[in-house]
């Protein structure tokens, strides 16, 4: 006990000396442009060390401009963090956020649009690079605020095996909702007490369950909302149809488990074969190849009238609370981050899709999809591909949708009762921005 | 009512150190309605041989009977005993009737009976005022005797109690020592009682037994540990001042008081053991018997504690009235015969062989 | 409860146990059984972690025993953050706090458990507001502050809200309220002013809820998460949640292995030192008098 | 612990010196705590600043949006079942684990590191794995229910069970936490009190029902008033496993809070769903400190 206290005053004594040095920190030197750039990650492997290295190689190309990569947590912490920072009166520069924050960000007033930095004909070329679909998310109001970095797709994963052992043919993965529905029947395998021990095929419905939903509704012929994010159209008859879909999926042809399954767990259900096929993101490849010990398929989403699948990931993000020279750097390393090679580079190394066409063309992705046809099903999808579900009060409006869907996949609700709530809600929301 | 007996029971602990043997090998016999006495210095074992007859502790071998049942494997409710603990042990969130009729709650009594008895024992033990109290409000003695009630009022035959009166001062220490003994006689109950004083183990007990390091050292009627110590451990454990203890050494006709020369106490067969003598029984002579010089007295009233040398060795003795003695004097010293006690080279109680008649002043 | 517990410290030898109360050997019997299915029960998400950290990711859900162990999930975990710099600094973060709350409740306590002045109540009522009011949710105002005291971005800043800890200045206003009197008065006799009788006689006596509040404060502030990451930027003054959090990015679904492997190497230092000190620990809380 | 009954006043020593030594403590708790929550009652009367609109005040709308918000009383609903389930499971718990480790059972040292892991272990983490726990079809409870050849269950993923696995969760959390506080508690009574009842007789239920319960009363309130708090401020575990859902079964106030604070950044109504928050913690603080009191009596 002597001990202890001794212990506990000297400690009191440390603290004292190291409170002084920590006020003693010294005031940043001028110099260089600081560009502060908050980044979440969202995806397994060395992020922040990719991150670090960009920024490094970057700083060499650009010794004027001293870039400070932030990691900022999840998405869902770093937008928490960076309009914080906003009211807080101290924002970073740039950031990766969510493409969905787009609205949010501009009615916080924390954003500013890149048209004023596109001043080139390079420029303009350069942003016209992008695919079209992840522009969708990138723009409103004929401007864009967002340039689109580490972007996904849904698609979905097969068990090659598991199609063999059913009978079916592994190279031919359903096309349509009707034949997705009959091959998730042949491959739903019970044991002799009935209980399931693989599914047919499963989506995840916890977490952001819209966007996966989003995967239904597309193709059924409509997205759910407007383009200038003041409109939702969640009670239409093709939005109830697809969610109707998904709840048969469930309790008429139970083929798909019942109700809510997570989407932390849905690729660990897949490797652990317990469910033959599953939808989720692009960003899963890597981890997929790399643990899963059958032969395995990726394969667009089935379509209903058409083909189809939400665009999903994160944007670049300039704050407005930055002189010009900061925006000026920031702008110079979104542009050089996105170049071809540095976007396939960001693909491979992560699973996202990269965000332009010729990204693709380089020659380190052409090797890399030679050897891995599956990481271009994403890029193939993108023709077919619209806009994730955003508007303005964005996660509110999106929660609205969330509930109504987790209460049909629950069976508390209809799918046509729990749309109608939920466009209710999203209307009575959205009064204010039309 | 209930005698109790305990048949080579003993008790082990393991500590860091090693195997304490607390009790080692215990028997004695308790006669039922008596007041027996475990006495000790502390850490001689006495209060977990009581702890082991109310069955708080189990015997790691032996037998215990209470009432001529064997109750070793029983626990402490089974045995028909109650207890008076050295802290009391009142429950301090109830009042002093609910801690006196606590036992009797659990035994479902019914309630005219359990009033009739609390009312019975607020008044033996004067408490009737003092019954809605909390333990926290009252004095050391009154405490006292709460523990006191809580355990007569089950009406058990056996009342353990260990060192109840410790926690008090002298003069009401000797107060409740008077009291305990009259309603031990009174309720007729058979009192098992561990102190390590010994003018409570002589002044209240029937029978006591001193014990040392575990082991019994002696074991029997106070006036037997007075008159008859089995050791030298027992003789200066009994009696205020202690017995003297005389070393013995080779003299001209016998055995000498160690550093004196003469004369002989003890035949030459006692050479190298001890001669006890108690303080009491030692009377001052003129010019006859053992030569001592004076190093001071003690003038007390009655009596005159005189504390004296001979040669190497220190003695008291206590002589009546005053004498007029001081420091620096030579006292000549006299006992009856009889009144030695002679203990071997191994501190046990042993016959001498036979007296020498010099120093002993005959009847 | 069941059995006795041996005078002086000392264990009874493995003899014939006794049961102080009747219906002995099966009720004891069952009570253990139940003590451990229960302990079992609480420790499994430990075991758990153990189990996954050392296993492929593959083999972290399967409970074969001939599964291969690997340190590869620790190596990964290691090397996806700068452990190295975090670990010091949340070492740095929890001695700083700690250090200050010590200090600020102690005096607060003091001010509460002996002194009467007008207002008492009320100010002690301001305090007890902190025990409700989540940090959480003062976030921005408090990032605002700290921009505004220019120390955003550093350990102070994420330790100083915590510094003034209602829970301790309860806690201890409770200890020192049970300090008898006439010690304070003794020391006050020698010619002691307030401050050193609080040193001389407050502190040591209540050295173990010192001790039993340091642990739990550290406890606390080893795993904060939220704030920390919020309001710091670099690597120099992030503490090492931060950088586990790196693991629980969900877009690609869990992995377990990594998880756990990143969760024992974050906690490691605070379980192994629980380990070490358990017994103390209890102790501390025995005689700290919260009851 | 006897309680002093009147605080005296140092001699000579004035009130100046107690504010002199709560001084730094208050300022700190003034800056970082009364600011800030004043701040937010003023905001509760204000509209959430947006760059369209700043915000102006409006009095007691964001209260009336309270009043009307469906979620806002699943939410309460929810909180309310949460505290009722998990605070006298988690205190019960918390007592039996004390009264075992405080005696001699086997083993008691693992055991009672056993019992306080969750207290080391951050909620964040330990809040994945219990996810794996409750993982349908292959998770640790689907496998230990898979060997006694029970069904299977979605514990998670449907309304019914959502809410009561991630009490479990918070059950776990707390009562190895309590523990602590009760088992100090325990070793700090006199064994021989347990000795004068078992030699009067007493079962142990009876010796626990008639002395240990009533002695551990000020414990039991003490963890009483963090156990209310906790109820309502430990939402880690519902970040990770179920972030509210499914359809808001499991979503408990401060979530929602933090939901519409960092979520939806109306930061107008975050904070009256705060003050209301806020209201229902002081009532429930005011109820237990004046049950506090009491304890005066008998220790």
């Amino acid at each position: 006990m002597n001990r202890t206290m001794k212990f506990l005053g000297a400690l009191a004594g440390a603290v004292a000396v190291l409170v002084a040095a920590l006020f003693a920190v010294p005031a940043l030197a001028q110099g260089p442009v600081e560009v502060p750039f908050y980044y979440p990650v969202a995806v397994g492997g060395p992020i922040t060390k990719i991150i670090d290295g960009y920024a490094a190689d970057f700083e060499k190309d650009h010794p004027n401009i001293k870039l400070k990569p932030i990691y900022s947590g999840s998405y869902q912490e770093s937008i928490a963090k960076a309009l914080t920072a906003v009211k807080g009166g101290d924002p970073p520069v740039t950031s990766i956020l969510l493409s969905t924050d787009m609205y949010t960000l501009i009615d916080e007033d924390a954003i500013v649009p890149f048209d004023e930095l596109i001043k080139t004909d390079a420029d303009r070329k350069w942003l016209s690079s992008f695919y079209p679909a992840f522009m969708e998310n990138s723009q409103t109001g004929g401007k864009t605020w967002g340039i689109p970095f580490q972007r996904s797709t849904v698609v979905m994963f097969y068990n090659k095996d598991a199609f063999k052992a059913a009978g079916l043919d592994p190279n031919h993965p359903p096309g349509t909702w009707k034949e997705m529905t009959a091959d998730a029947e042949k491959l739903t395998r019970r044991d002799a007490s009935g209980k399931v021990t693989q599914w047919g095929v499963q989506i995840p419905s916890s977490g952001f369950p819209y966007w996966l939903f989003q995967g239904l509704v597309i193709p059924n012929g409509v997205n759910l909302m407007n383009a200038a994010g003041t409109e939702v159209y969640y009670d239409k008859p093709e939005v109830v149809g697809a969610l109707q879909y998904w709840v048969d999926l469930v309790n008429k042809y139970k083929v798909h488990p019942p109700g809510i399954v997570d989407w932390g767990t849905t690729p660990k259900d897949f490797l652990e074969g317990r469910v033959a096929m599953m939808w989720t993101t692009t960003g899963n490849l890597t981890n997929i190849r790399k643990n899963a010990k059958f032969d395995f398929g990726v394969a667009m989403l089935p379509a209903s009238k058409r083909r189809g699948s939400p665009t999903g990931g994160g944007n670049f993000y300039i704050f407005k609370k930055s002189t010009p020279a900061q925006r000026e750097a920031a702008f110079e390393f979104i542009k050089w981050v996105t170049q071809p090679e540095r976007a396939a580079q960001w693909g491979i190394e992560t699973g996202y899709v990269a965000v332009r066409s010729d990204a693709w063309e380089t020659p380190e992705m052409k090797k890399y999809v030679e050897g891995f046809p599956a990481a271009a099903v994403a890029r193939d999808q993108l023709q077919f591909a619209k806009a994730e579900l955003s508007t303005h009060d964005n996660q509110r409006v999106t929660k609205a949708l969330n509930d109504g869907l987790q209460a049909a996949l629950t069976g508390s609700k209809s799918p046509a009762a729990a749309m109608k709530d939920a466009q209710r809600e999203a209307d009575r929301l959205l009064r204010p921005y039309r | 009512m209930s005698a109790i007996g305990a048949e080579h029971v003993s008790k082990h602990w393991s500590t860091a150190e090693g195997v304490v043997r607390a009790v080692d090998d215990a028997s004695f016999a308790f006669k039922a309605g008596t007041l027996n006495v475990l006495l000790g210095p502390s850490g001689c074992g006495k209060s977990t041989t009581l702890r082991l007859i109310a069955g708080l502790e189990g015997a790691d071998s032996g037998r215990i009977t209470i009432g001529g049942r064997d109750v070793t494997g029983l626990p402490p409710a089974k045995r028909s005993i109650a207890m008076v603990f050295q802290s009391y042990a009142l429950f301090p969130h109830l009042t002093v009737a609910e801690n006196i009729v606590f036992g009797l709650r659990v035994r479902k009594l019914a309630r005219a009976e359990l009033e009739q008895r609390l009312t019975r024992v607020a008044d033996l033990l004067g408490l009737g005022a003092l019954l809605q109290r909390k333990p926290s409000q009252l004095s050391g003695g009154q405490q006292q005797r709460v523990a006191l009630g809580r355990a007569i009022i089950a009406e058990a035959p056996v009342c353990l109690m260990d060192e109840p009166l410790s926690n008090l001062d002298a003069q009401l220490r000797a107060e409740m020592r008077v009291e305990i003994r009259a309603l031990q006689r009174k309720l007729g109950i058979t009192m098992v009682y561990v102190t390590h004083d010994q003018v409570e183990a002589m002044s209240m007990a029937d029978h006591v037994v001193l014990m040392r390091a575990g082991t019994i050292e002696q074991d029997g009627t106070p006036v037997d540990l007075y008159e008859r110590p089995a050791s030298t451990f027992v003789a200066r454990f009994i009696g205020t001042p202690p017995m003297n203890l005389l070393k013995l050494a080779a003299g001209s006709d016998g055995a000498v008081i160690e550093g004196s020369d003469g004369p002989a106490v003890l035949d030459a067969g006692c050479i190298g053991g001890t001669l006890g003598l108690r303080p009491e029984h030692i009377a001052l002579a003129f010019e006859q018997g053992l030569r001592a010089a004076v190093e001071s007295v003690e003038y007390l009233g009655g009596d005159s504690l005189v504390a004296c040398r001979v040669g190497a060795q220190a003695l008291s003795v206590r002589a009546p009235g005053s004498v007029g003695l001081a420091r620096g004097d030579t006292a000549w010293l006299t006992w009856a015969a009889g009144a030695e006690h002679y203990f071997g080279p191994d501190g046990r109680h042993a016959q001498p062989a036979s007296r020498r008649q010099g120093v002993t002043q005959l009847a | 409860m069941s059995t006795l517990r041996a005078s002086a410290g000392v264990a009874p030898a493995a003899g014939r146990a006794i049961v102080l109360y009747g219906r002995g050997r099966t009720g004891r019997a069952l009570e253990t059984l139940g003590a451990w299915l229960l302990g079992i029960l609480w420790i499994l998400p430990l075991v758990y972690a153990f189990w996954a950290a050392f296993h492929s990711s593959a083999d972290s859900t399967h409970f074969t025993l001939s599964a291969p162990w690997t340190l590869a999930n620790f190596v990964r975990a290691w090397h996806a953050a700068p452990f190295a710099r975090y670990f010091l600094n949340t070492v740095l973060l929890v001695t700083m706090v700690l250090g200050a709350q010590l200090v600020l409740v102690t005096l607060a306590a003091y001010a509460f458990a002996r002194f009467e002045f007008r207002g008492r109540g009320v100010v002690f009522a301001l305090v007890l507001v902190q025990l409700m009011v989540m940090p959480d949710v003062l976030i921005v105002e408090n990032y605002r502050t700290m921009t505004a005291l220019g120390i955003k971005d550093t350990i102070l800043s994420i330790g100083l809200p915590y510094m003034a800890s209602a829970f301790g200045i309860f806690l201890l206003r409770q200890t020192f309220k049970t300090v008898p009197r006439e010690l304070d008065e003794a020391a006050r006799v020698e010619g002691c002013g307030p401050l050193a009788t609080l040193w001389k006689v407050y502190v040591p006596l209540a050295r173990p809820t010192y001790l039993a509040y340091a642990l739990v404060s550290v406890s606390y502030h080893w795993n904060n998460f939220l704030w920390p990451l919020i309001i710091t930027n670099s690597v120099e003054s992030r503490p090492v949640t931060v950088g586990l959090q790196v693991f629980s990015a969900t877009d690609q679904g869990l992995d377990w292995s990594i998880i756990s492997a990143a969760t024992l190497l974050s906690t490691g230092p605070l379980l192994i030192a629980f380990l070490l000190f358990q017994k103390q620990f209890v102790q501390s809380f025995m005689r700290a008098g919260i009851r | 612990m006897r309680q002093s009954g009147s605080v005296r006043r140092f001699r000579g020593a004035d009130p100046v010196i107690a504010w002199l030594l709560l001084l730094p403590a208050m300022s700190l708790l003034a800056l970082f705590t009364h600011y800030p929550a004043i701040a937010n009652l003023v905001h509760s009367f204000y509209s959430t600043p947006r760059a369209s609109h700043p915000s102006k005040f409006i009095g007691l709308d964001n209260y009336r949006n309270l009043v009307e918000d469906p979620v806002f009383w699943q939410a309460l609903v929810n909180n309310l079942w949460y505290a009722l389930g998990t605070i006298p499971a988690s205190i019960a718990l918390a007592l039996l684990m004390a009264i075992w480790v405080n005696g001699r059972v086997k083993g008691r040292g693992i055991l009672r590191l056993a019992y306080f892991t969750p207290t080391i272990l951050p909620m964040i983490a330990v809040a994945n794995i219990w996810l794996f726990f409750y993982t349908p079809e292959y998770g640790l409870l689907e496998q230990f229910l898979g060997w006694f050849g029970l069904a299977g269950h979605n514990w998670l993923g449907s309304r019914d069970t959502a809410l009561p696995a991630v009490m479990v969760v918070a059950i776990w959390k707390e009562a190895g936490f309590f523990m602590i506080f009760y088992l100090a508690a325990l070793q700090s009574m006199s064994p021989q009190l347990a000795e004068a009842a078992a030699i009067e007789g007493a079962s142990r239920w009876y010796f626990f029902r008639r002395v240990t319960f009533p002695l551990l009363m000020p414990t039991t309130l003490f963890v009483l008033v963090n156990a209310v708090i906790n109820a309502f401020r430990m939402v880690d575990h519902i970040v990770v496993m179920t972030r509210g859902g499914p359809d808001n079964a499991t979503e408990l106030l401060l979530y929602y809070i933090y939901e519409i604070g960092f979520r939806f950044f109306d930061s107008g109504y975050a904070a009256a769903l705060t003050m209301v928050l806020l209201a229902i913690l002081a009532a429930a603080a005011l109820l237990q400190f004046g049950f506090l009191e009491r304890r005066t009596h008998y220790q």
